[in-house]
């Protein structure tokens, strides 16, 4: 799973994302990006807002089946979920307006809202809430993100019209954020039983818009929903949406993507790269930016310690302290990125970071080598122990990785070379870069993973998470296992108390980080480029995907 | 060389009856002058015949008169009048619009002279267009006008063909038509009758005898002096780009002066009598003397030789060709035979089958039915691997000496590869004694084919041939390639060698008149059949076959002496 | 009009040739060629001896010295890493002219073989290689390279192959007319006539004759291979960014052409010069082939 | 001779036949030869944590679970039935997804066809032109267009025409304006190749004695090129269009993808990435047909246009 890939034309990245514990307490500076200016503007009914995005066109635009980004992308202007997150990353209500959970935890009751109604006429009920989590769970749907974030819902049960009662086969303080992803989100029960060929292709919610054509290759319709009067619980506002339509246009080369925003062919565009991003800023053509870093895990670059050379500490310290990072993010990101110096997303207000640990320091790094008996040099400069080369693989899967990051992959190669590591890049398709990581063939590799809230860790680092999906594919890159670490990591999974839950979490990133496991770079990027008419349009908290109900275009 | 020129029969003081008029013409290419001081004068009605051999300057003369000598080309007249318009200093724009309306320019073969992407009617009808500014439709009704005078068969379906697909005859009035259409008072054919087959050649002349009768100013060029001998009014014989005899037809044939003439005559081989050289008594200056029958060592070898055993035997023969469903016989029951020391003359027109018959005798292919068999063994029954040894006893020419070299060889390397299959020692002194065999310089030896000129090649390719030690030598179109005075010198060099070497010969021509000259026995070939077969001479003397009668009657003779114009409308 | 006459009024029948002219007509000039041969001199000085026309090292990177456009220290500016992009595109000629080296010689050899086996090998062969040809022709370049790609995984190494294998039906027609040309020729039958063996004929004259064209063939297509890989490279299924490599160079910097033209514009100059020199110089070889013709 | 015509028709047939059968059956052993599992593709790449039951699922559905050979006996079942099989990715019938791609991409590729033989003839004319200096630049600019790799010059295009100008839409609109840069970046190229092989075929024409006729009729140094020796070089550049048309189809994957425009080339891109057998071998079918097209209807041309032609091809 996935790594999110945030490329243009990335293609086939599923981007999923896990169940995850408590919720309800999280606080952090929000990610919207209303343009405060706006304010004292009347909003403008009508017209059609072009969106270009460069993630990959969805194969199905039910994010119920399969469960990537692009899909949530879509899906958050058409389907609604039972509950949302609002700025401060609370669990605020959505379809749901309120919740209760028994002692045990075994048992979720949802009041739901009772004047909503899907846009095919079907009311939405209790009997929705249930058929919609029964058809995550079936293995026809071929589910795969929302399947695990219902996985531990044993059944739902129809209280009454307003009532729906989820049992749990165990206590899952994650639920609620699992409930505000997009892939777990509410469609139409009799839109669901015309079957997946059709449902695929126009998938009925309650939400401001609604499909009205899709063009495979091309672009999707979506048509206001006149009848729209939900919204997460901070949306301020009531009834439809101001905009008549939106085209939403795949357009997976970034420079066509830029440069249709600079024509003003397109109104909205994600996926901006650095060097656009910067024009923007500096004021250049009417654009404006939203920045919404993905929740979940940093952009990090893991370290396999499950085989040598990196089974050794002291080769992974090496390694990181010979490393020069922030000077390529300096100049490769123009200043839009940060440098990060924890596993966790800036959003995640447990995030813990240490900047220390990653201070370059090239005599150490040399030192720490020759220590590990890694003390012969090649003619080339490499080092060598008992006549293996200190070679380090890094498959990195073309489609998930922009060309700046690219770049700085080869800036990283560069500077490790100073010390003797001889760094092998391998530019991967998707299919043979998970090839390479199902068979071990890798030291390094970067594998960003979108999520909501610290839990993010367990599915990372928790030595579950070695043992392989059917697939082949595991999630913990890093292959880190530590019975100490995973404790704590399940200890916090299902913590009540918050400062305990705190505690835990800090112990495991020191774990994490202070075994120099990964490698921290910046915050998964997720940049959005809007032209100045375009108003009001925000990210959602929740995934970081855009909102359009309350956008307006000023021209 | 100096001209020399009958009285009375100059360019004439007065030009007002003449339709083009030209005095001292030079072009000169690049600082080299090939035409030098050239007078010409064409009355309405009469055809002047401009001869000489190639490089002689009578096509960049021809090109002149039309303003095409070519990019690079320095022409100058001291007079230049055309239809009574001084043109001596006409620019592109000016030429343009007399090129087609005053001067038209019929070129040698037409297949290659018309467009073979657009059809006859277009092409004919572009001077309509050009000049007079027709619309398509106005300009086909000229077109189909023309061509009914001009009696091409079915001219509403003809107008539409392309040159490929008519026959030799009516693609060549097609051509003419497209010179003549709008009646220029002169018209230019250059080399219009060359490798073309006789009655074909027979049609052209007579369709510019018509032309002139018409009242249109003709000049024709032509290395051959039996295609003009029949149809001139007036010669010009040219050498060096220069005139060197002038006159009315009949004296310049009947009484040559000058040299190049003189070697012009004696090269015709027609009716120079078998073993004759051509060349070798022109140049003792009494061309009266030059075509007496000579009795060398052939004289009584003739008689014995038919009494021998044939080497090489073909009976039956017969090649088919699918093509697109349909079968054609290329050859078709055809029996032969070669004896040593004898030639056997093979004539027909082009697509008679006589290439495909060589190629069976070479066993190049192997025929549907019959055999040919090598000094009475198998040969063409043989496998490829039992015939190789015995190949070099057969050896070949070609029309093209050329194409029958590899492009990567020098002449040395040609001769050093036919001598080993000879089985001979390959040394430098073979391939010199190879050369001054068919008469070239040793240092020929050192030289590419690219840079010796046709004659040489062909030589050059006789000389390959010999190499092997062959015992039957097969010659398809040796000479229509060539110049009449180079051709003359090749089929000389033939004769000596079939004698000194007691040659088989296979002599496969087009040419009536070479045929005769070279063959003891001939064999008349058309569509495929061998028509009549026998002695030569007596074959000429009375032809079985109609269709040999017709051939005879088409061919171009000189008619030295006679009347030229009587002999041109003999058809 | 001028050269028309001149061109279709060239000598009658019989007048020598003399060497050079014919159909070895200059339609290049003669400077072009010298050019061309200078530049693709300077390409196999690049290959061999890199560090000799190299100014920097083409990998060190230096952050800081990032997107400077073109000045004396730098003549092609630096890249998104600070590399001196004059070094790079220098230290990316072996790998770039490789690729399209090999990929010729890969579609030359599979054409040979198809070609030579067609033309040489009998009527139902010829017929066999022709449907083929055919079957390898209805699937576009791109196509048989993707599938080639998805068979063995992207890169370097495959679009190599790739682009090999989506030239080859073109080269094996080219070569199956040229061989039967040469193999119906007026010398080979003559050789025939003389009594050469089928082994002899095809050494001595079949195969020699064929290999200036074909040599002249495969100028022309280093070229178009070197584009044609750059063009998988961008669709990210050929060479990657880190290596030095024009075409991946060229996919590279186009993401700052709006802030670094020079990243594109230099690769590029490479490839477009590279394929013109390799023409002009295949052109000047058929011309001078095609003069002895 | 009505016979004849029929045998050669169905001797034409049964060779389009042959090339199409050849083409859906290499791709499917093609196809099949790579790693990876179907079922996996057809849940969403390797990615997908799918459990075990969901992939036996799909593997039944899909008949995964039969030998190679039944698959393949399957498919070819389902093509003569003129059925193209279900998308795995996409999971929609593979002849409506193309049908819907198929026009973008075919109306991209003639148009681009159109305007490369515009662009060649205007080449091909101005260098055969007379002048040592027009000829060598016309060569010049023929070779380097022949040169452009589409993606770069796509690049340019849209950083001239569309950014810097803002005379053209950057991607797709709809309207004719946005078919033009990706039309010009794909006939430039080509326009290149074509131009070059006429003016081979143009200089030679221009050589023959037929020009000298055409002179001799008083005829324009222009007319001869224009009536006489643009049809002799074209006909060469008319029997590579079976070969352009693909070499089209090539460039439409790359022009499609930074154009933004729907059609045949993007969805390859991806089916052939996501292992789609169905629809890898369903566009690939119709290349190929395309293809078989083209090579039939450029034998027409050129027999009406070449009655030379017409003997030599029989």
């Amino acid at each position: 799973m996935p790594a999110t890939s945030r490329r243009p034309g990335a293609r086939a990245a599923a981007r999923l994302a896990l169940p995850l514990a408590a919720v309800a307490a999280l606080a952090l500076a929000g990610c919207t990006a209303a343009d405060p200016g706006d304010a004292s503007s009347t909003p403008k009914p009508g017209g059609t807002l072009v969106y270009a995005t460069g993630d990959a066109e969805p194969d199905c635009l039910d994010p119920h089946v399969g469960g990537n980004y692009p899909q949530a992308l879509l899906a958050g202007q058409v389907l609604e979920s039972l509950v949302s997150l609002d700025e401060d990353r609370q669990v605020i209500p959505w379809l749901a307006e309120a919740w209760t959970t028994s002692d045990d935890g075994l048992s979720w009751d949802f009041t739901l809202r009772d004047d909503i109604v899907f846009t095919d006429g079907t009311p939405f009920d209790a009997a929705a809430v249930k058929a919609n989590v029964e058809h995550l769970q079936d293995p026809a749907t071929q589910s795969s993100t929302g399947y695990l974030a219902v996985g531990k819902v044993a059944s739902v049960e129809v209280v009454d019209e307003t009532t729906a009662r989820f049992h749990l086969t165990a206590p899952d303080s994650a639920l609620l954020e699992s409930l505000a992803q997009p892939w777990t989100a509410m469609e139409s029960p009799a839109g669901l039983a015309r079957g997946m060929e059709e449902n695929c292709r126009a998938p009925i919610g309650s939400g401001p818009f609604v499909v009205d054509a899709w063009v495979p290759q091309d672009h999707v319709s979506l048509v206001r929903n006149e009848d729209y009067r939900g919204g997460p619980a901070d949306r301020g506002r009531d009834g439809a949406a101001y905009l008549e339509a939106i085209e939403w246009r795949f357009l997976p080369d970034a420079a066509s993507r830029y440069a249709a925003l600079q024509a003003g062919q397109v109104d909205v565009i994600d996926n901006a790269q650095p060097d656009a991003l910067r024009q923007a800023r500096e004021g250049a053509d009417g654009l404006v930016e939203i920045d919404a870093p993905r929740p979940g895990a940093s952009n990090r670059i893991e370290l396999n310690s499950g085989q040598a050379p990196f089974d050794d500490e002291r080769v992974r310290e090496a390694f990181i302290r010979a490393v020069q990072v922030d000077a390529g993010i300096d100049s490769l990101f123009f200043g839009t990125a940060d440098r990060s110096h924890s596993v966790l997303s800036s959003v995640e207000p447990l995030a813990y970071s240490d900047p220390t640990l990653f201070e370059p320091d090239l005599d150490a790094a040399n030192a720490l080598l020759d220590e590990a008996g890694w003390s012969a040099k090649g003619a080339d400069g490499i080092r060598t122990k008992d006549g293996a080369r200190l070679v380090l693989r890094f498959p990195v899967s073309t489609n998930q990785s922009i060309p700046a990051e690219q770049s700085l992959f080869e800036q990283i190669q560069a500077t490790a070379k100073e010390a003797g590591f001889e760094v092998q890049l391998e530019p991967l398709d998707l299919s043979s870069w998970y090839g390479a990581l199902f068979a071990h063939e890798y030291e390094l590799v970067s594998a960003p993973y979108t999520k909501i809230g610290p839990d993010v860790l367990r599915i990372l680092y928790h030595s579950d998470s070695i043992v392989p999906a059917p697939s082949g594919y595991f999630a913990n890159l890093a292959q880190l296992s530590n019975p100490e670490l995973d404790a704590l990591l399940t200890e916090a999974a299902s913590a009540s108390d918050p400062a305990e839950r705190a505690a835990d979490y800090e112990a495991a990133q020191r774990i994490i980080l202070e075994g120099f496991y990964a490698l921290p770079l910046y915050d998964q990027q997720n940049q959005y480029l809007h032209r100045d008419a375009v108003q009001g349009a925000r990210a959602l908290p929740t995934v970081s995907t855009p909102w359009f109900a309350d956008a307006w275009l000023a021209d | 060389m100096s001209e020399v020129e009958p009285s009375g029969a100059g360019p004439s003081g007065s030009t007002d009856a003449a339709a083009l008029s030209v005095r001292g013409l030079r072009v000169a290419f690049g600082g080299t002058e090939v035409v030098r001081g050239i007078d010409l004068d064409l009355a309405p009605g009469r055809i002047v015949a401009v001869v000489g051999e190639s490089g002689s300057g009578k096509s960049v003369t021809a090109r002149a008169l039309l303003g095409l000598a070519g990019r690079g080309a320095l022409v100058e007249a001291e007079r230049f009048e055309l239809d009574g318009e001084d043109v001596s200093d006409a620019g592109e724009r000016r030429w343009r619009r007399l090129r087609g309306a005053k001067v038209g320019l019929v070129l040698q073969d037409a297949l290659a002279s018309l467009d073979p992407l657009r059809p006859i009617g277009r092409e004919i009808g572009d001077a309509l267009r050009l000049h007079l500014g027709l619309r398509p439709a106005a300009a086909r009704r000229r077109v189909l006008e023309l061509l009914e005078r001009l009696e091409l068969p079915h001219p509403t379906l003809t107008i539409d063909r392309r040159s490929g697909e008519l026959s030799g005859g009516m693609r060549q009035r097609a051509l003419i038509a497209a010179a003549v259409v709008l009646d220029p008072p002169v018209l230019v054919a250059d080399e219009p009758t060359t490798a073309l087959d006789v009655g074909v050649q027979a049609t052209v002349l007579q369709l510019l005898r018509e032309a002139a009768d018409r009242g249109t100013a003709v000049l024709l060029i032509s290395h051959d002096l039996a295609v003009v001998s029949g149809i001139a009014d007036e010669v010009l014989v040219l050498a060096d780009g220069a005139v060197v005899e002038r006159g009315p037809t009949a004296t310049v044939l009947g009484a040559p002066r000058h040299p190049a003439t003189r070697a012009l005559l004696a090269a015709v081989p027609t009716e120079v009598p078998r073993g004759a050289p051509l060349l070798a008594e022109a140049r003792l200056g009494d061309p009266s003397a030059g075509h007496a029958p000579t009795t060398g060592p052939r004289g009584g070898a003739t008689a014995s030789a038919v009494d021998s055993a044939p080497i090489l035997e073909a009976s039956g023969l017969r090649r088919v060709y699918r093509s697109r469903g349909a079968e054609l016989a290329a050859v078709d029951d055809v029996s032969l035979a070669l004896h040593p020391g004898r030639t056997l003359g093979l004539v027909g027109e082009s697509g008679s089958g006589k290439t495909t018959l060589a190629r069976l005798l070479l066993a190049l292919e192997r025929p549907d039915a019959g055999v040919v068999r090598l000094d009475g063994g198998p040969w063409s029954e043989s496998t490829e691997a039992a015939r190789r040894p015995a190949r070099r006893r057969i050896g070949a020419i070609w029309q093209d000496p050329y194409g029958s070299f590899d492009p990567r060889w020098g002449v040395a390397r040609l001769l050093r590869d036919a001598l080993t299959v000879g089985g001979q020692t390959s040394d430098r002194l073979a391939v010199q004694k190879l050369l001054e065999l068919v008469r070239l310089p040793s240092a020929i030896a050192a030289s590419h084919p690219l840079e010796l000129s046709g004659g040489q090649r062909q030589r050059v390719a006789i000389a390959r041939a010999l190499a092997a030690r062959p015992e039957i030598l097969i010659a398809d179109e040796p000479v229509s390639a060539l110049d009449v005075t180079v051709q003359a010198a090749i089929l000389d060099l033939l004769d000596e060698l079939q004698r000194e070497q007691g040659l088989a010969l296979l002599f496969i021509s087009h040419d009536l008149g070479v045929v005769r000259h070279m063959s003891d026995e001939l064999a008349v070939m058309r569509h495929g059949r061998v028509l009549e077969q026998g002695p030569a001479e007596q074959v000429f003397a009375s032809p079985q076959h109609a269709y040999t009668t017709a051939l005879i009657r088409d061919s171009p003779r000189l008619a030295v002496g006679g009347d030229a114009r009587a002999t041109a409308s003999t058809r | 009009m001028s050269d028309l006459e001149l061109r279709a009024g060239a000598s009658p029948a019989d007048a020598p040739r003399p060497p050079g002219r014919g159909r070895g007509r200059h339609r290049m000039p003669r400077p072009s060629a010298l050019f061309a041969a200078l530049f693709v001199g300077f390409l196999l000085v690049a290959v061999v001896w890199p560090g000799l026309l190299e100014t920097a090292p083409p990998d060190a990177i230096a952050p800081a010295e990032a997107f400077q456009p073109p000045s004396a220290g730098h003549w092609f500016g630096t890249d998104e890493s600070g590399r001196d992009v004059y070094s790079r595109v220098i230290a990316g000629t072996a790998p770039s002219l490789l690729i399209g080296v090999l990929a010729t010689a890969i579609g030359l050899a599979l054409g040979l073989l198809l070609g030579g086996v067609a033309a040489l090998g009998g009527r139902v062969l010829d017929f066999l290689i022709g449907r083929v040809n055919e079957v390898l022709f209805a699937f576009p370049g791109i196509l048989l390279a993707l599938l080639v790609i998805v068979l063995w995984g992207p890169g370097p190494v495959t679009a190599t192959i790739a682009v090999g294998l989506s030239t080859a039906p073109g080269y094996a027609r080219i070569i199956r007319g040229q061989l039967l040309a040469i193999r119906g020729s007026g010398y080979v039958e003559a050789a025939r006539v003389l009594g050469h063996g089928r082994a002899r004929i095809l050494g001595a004259h079949i195969l020699p004759n064929a290999l200036v064209p074909i040599a002249a063939l495969a100028t022309l297509g280093v070229g178009q291979a070197v584009v044609w890989a750059s063009s998988l490279s961008f669709l990210g299924l050929g060479a990657q960014p880190p290596a030095a490599e024009w075409g991946a160079m060229l996919s590279a910097g186009r993401t700052y052409l709006g802030t670094a033209w020079w990243l594109t514009v230099f690769p590029g100059l490479m490839i477009v010069a590279t394929t013109l020199a390799t023409t002009v110089l295949g052109r000047t070889l058929t011309a001078r082939d095609g003069a002895r013709r | 001779m009505r016979a004849r015509r029929i045998r050669a028709i169905a001797l034409r047939l049964g060779g389009a036949l042959f090339v199409l059968w050849a083409v859906a059956t290499l791709t499917f052993f093609a196809i099949h030869l790579v790693p990876g599992d179907p079922a996996q593709a057809i849940l969403g790449g390797p990615g997908s944590q799918a459990p075990q039951e969901t992939l036996d699922r799909v593997r039944a559905e899909y008949g995964l679970d039969q030998p190679l050979v039944v698959q393949y006996a399957a498919m070819l079942g389902r093509l003569l039935t003129g059925d193209l099989g279900t998308s795995y990715s996409l999971k929609a019938p593979v002849a409506e997804l193309i049908g819907g791609q198929l026009l973008g991409t075919l109306s991209l590729a003639l148009a681009a066809l159109v305007l490369a033989w515009v662009l060649a003839i205007g080449l091909a004319l101005w260098s055969s032109a007379p002048g040592r200096l027009a000829r060598a630049v016309a060569g010049a600019v023929e070779l380097t267009a022949a040169a452009l790799p589409h993606f770069w010059l796509a690049t340019v295009l849209i950083a001239v025409f569309a950014t810097g100008l803002g005379w053209l839409p950057p991607v797709a609109n709809g309207s004719p304006s946005g078919l033009v840069l990706p039309v010009v970046t794909l006939a430039v190229p080509l326009a290149g190749f074509l131009a070059q092989l006429m003016r081979e075929h143009l200089l030679d024409a221009l050589e023959r004695p037929f020009t000298v006729s055409a002179l001799a009729r008083g005829e324009t140094a222009t007319g001869i090129r224009l009536r006489h020796a643009l049809r002799h070089a074209a006909l060469p550049a008319v029997q590579l269009s079976g070969w352009a048309i693909g070499y089209l189809i090539s460039g439409a994957v790359v022009v499609e993808t930074i154009f933004a425009r729907p059609g045949l080339g993007r969805t390859l891109l991806r089916a052939t990435e996501l292992r789609d057998v169905p629809l890898v071998t369903g566009v690939v079918l119709v290349v190929a047909l395309v293809y078989v097209l083209m090579t039939v209807l450029t034998d027409l041309v050129s027999a009406v246009a070449d009655p030379r032609v017409r003997t030599a091809a029989a």
